[in-house]
């Protein structure tokens, strides 16, 4: 992270790393294992079928590769964002474009496998920034860590997300 | 399919592809299995509109896609520990998605047998529109 | 030949058949994803604290969701989602055009998040009628969902179907 | 939602307050996620079927129609009333992005098994003022008296 000249990082975006933002609760229900599962076209039994699941040695329902929970959708409070959403975060920055980077997921299945009737809390903080200047021009990468406990307080999975603003 | 051992790879092998092709009927059952209902993925005016040619595949599907080709290679005893991609180009439906795996290493580490692989998503030109790694551990005969 | 239709004995003798039993689930996140469906803000369909204060086991399902059939790959329709089962009604209708007909709901008990149905249909009616187009075959099924904690009939949905 | 409603405040003839909605293709979108109806005719305007029927425009599902006209039933229920019964049946077709307006009209109150009965016609009507979706509904409500 050099600081040039013309950087966009501010002393308040350096604060808000490793910041955790709110906590969204996720939940995982055999019926959206199974229309995740649907959607991307899965064809094992353990994403569709608690008895073939459990016959695998696993709680219930397995939560499919991806598939870390529904958050949970009130329209009253306009909550329902998926984790790792920015918020108010108390700084701006002077792109006004944002791409999705990229997305990574990494699961611990010795502490828990991620299964119907779970309930997960996720929070998620910026683990840093970096400028770059590629074809879209200057652009400002903001690397985000989401971390997903289970309802035993299990960490079961964490996701790296990378936000490019230009 | 048959399990898969960690003894059975070695570096520079390519998993079995996993072919897809995206209705449009893929697209809104993704969105409804995802919860992203963003309008670039299902309504041609909206993509239009946002200066894109037409309706787009959701990243996040091809990276699911990629969960799957994952999945379905490391078998009932195999652990899916990592995997991801980056966005770096846009999918149609009704298009052929090629999903590929080449392992990149394999290590035993505290009684695991990890074996990391560089996977993507690739276009019918050959274009990897969605590039990744992931981290799986397989079992071992020993 | 569909102008000479005519309901059999053979048709008739399949009323009341019922179709093996397929589980249908009321969750959380599926009454909310159905309330969002319907544009409803009603929160009785979202917030389980505030439904459970107005005296229900949880978030009501909107009128008209009975549950998510369970879907398992290769056993149900990929459109509809409906189960391909065994057993039930089986007509040899000669008409090609199919019109959906109609919904009717009776409920015996409000459906909650957390309730698992178990649902079994069987033909209830069938009406031939003289349309502009020739005949008209009104086939109407009749769901019946019994909680399956209790084995008490919570609802019975009748789908009128238009055959010409 | 609206305060609760008593058997001794309607009378037949009285009609309940509309619920109009205008469904967008994020909308129908929604509802084919919630209802697990995932037929194209409703969310693809180049799906062929679409064009077989003569249209250039995507359809409602009729039970999107069929749960607007509950959202009526459920309204005037409350959270102490019961819906006993309602039902439609599908006469027309609405488009996308067309307002559709749920309505109904007390028939008849009764009482019967120690229940406070209203009997409604209900129906969603298009843009043009066309009931595509009649049907009926019967709602059990509580009474000041108990």
């Amino acid at each position: 992270m050099t600081q040039a000249t013309n950087s966009v990082i501010t002393d308040e975006m350096r604060a808000a790393i490793g910041v955790e933002g709110p906590q969204a609760v996720l939940e995982v229900e055999k019926t959206n294992c199974r229309m995740f599962a649907r959607s991307v076209g899965h064809k094992d039994p353990v994403f569709f079928d608690e008895a073939a699941a459990k016959a695998r040695g696993y709680r219930g329902i397995v939560a499919p590769p991806g598939f870390l929970g529904t958050p949970i959708f009130n329209p009253a409070s306009g909550s329902g964002g998926a984790p790792g959403e920015m918020g108010g975060r108390g700084y701006s920055v002077p792109y006004k474009r944002v791409l999705n980077g990229g997305t990574d997921y990494e699961y611990f299945p010795e502490a828990d496998v991620i299964c119907a009737g779970d309930t997960i809390t996720a929070r998620t903080k910026i683990s840093g920034f970096e400028e770059s200047e590629g074809s879209l021009g200057p652009m400002l990468i903001t690397r985000r860590e989401t971390t997903y406990t289970n309802q035993h307080g299990k960490v079961v999975a964490k996701m790296y997300g990378t936000l490019i603003q230009y | 399919m048959a399990q898969v051992y960690f003894e059975d790879i070695k570096v520079g092998d390519e998993i079995p592809q996993l072919k897809k092709n995206c209705s449009t009927q893929q697209l809104v059952l993704w969105a409804a299995g995802s919860g992203d209902f963003y309008q670039i993925h299902y309504d041609k005016d909206f993509a239009q509109n946002t200066g894109l040619k037409g309706l787009i595949v959701h990243g996040a599907l091809k990276n699911a896609f990629l969960g799957q080709l994952l999945h379905d290679w490391i078998g009932e005893k195999g652990q899916l520990r990592r995997f991801g991609c980056s966005y770096r180009g846009m999918d149609e439906p009704n298009q052929d998605i090629l999903c590929r795996g080449v392992v990149t290493k394999a290590y035993a580490d505290g009684g695991n047998h990890f074996v990391e692989l560089d996977v993507w998503t690739e276009k019918p030109d050959g274009k990897k529109t969605s590039p990744g790694t992931a981290v799986v551990t397989l079992p071992s005969r020993s | 030949m569909a102008d000479e239709f005519e309901i059999t004995d053979e048709m008739r003798a399949q009323f009341g058949v019922d179709s093996a039993p397929w589980t249908y689930e009321v969750t959380t996140t599926s009454v909310r994803m159905y309330a969002r469906g319907i544009g409803s803000d009603d929160p009785v369909h979202y917030d389980v604290d505030f439904a459970k204060s107005q005296g229900f086991r949880s978030i009501v399902a909107p009128l008209g969701y009975l549950g998510t059939p369970v879907f398992l790959p290769g056993k149900n329709d990929p459109t509809f989602g409906f189960p391909r089962r065994e057993g039930g009604p089986r007509l040899n209708i000669p008409f090609k055009g199919l019109l959906d007909g109609g919904t009717e709901t009776e409920y015996f008990d409000v459906i909650c998040a957390g309730d698992v149905l178990e649902e079994s249909s069987h033909l209830a009616d069938l009406k031939l009628r003289d349309g502009p187009r020739g005949k008209m075959l009104f086939v109407t099924n009749e769901s019946v969902y019994k909680d399956k904690a209790t084995g008490k009939v919570v609802a019975k949905q009748k789908l009128t179907s238009i055959h010409m | 939602m609206a305060d609760q409603t008593y058997f001794e405040d309607v009378k037949e003839g009285q009609e309940l307050p509309p619920i109009k909605i205008t469904p967008d293709k994020s909308q129908l979108v929604k509802f084919a996620a919630g209802s697990g109806d995932f037929n194209p005719l409703h969310f693809d305007e180049k799906f062929p079927m679409l064009k077989a029927m003569g249209l250039s425009e995507n359809i409602v599902h009729g039970r999107f129609k069929y749960a607007q006209a509950g959202r009526l039933v459920f309204a005037l229920a409350g959270y102490k009333g019961r819906v006993k019964k309602f039902g439609v049946n599908y006469r027309g077709m609405d488009l996308l992005n067309k307002e559709v307006t749920a309505g109904g009209v007390i028939t008849a109150k009764r009482q019967e098994g120690g229940e406070n009965l209203v009997d409604l016609d209900i129906w969603t009507q298009d843009a043009d003022g066309k009931k595509t979706t009649p049907g009926t509904a019967t709602v059990a409500l509580p009474s000041k008296n108990s």
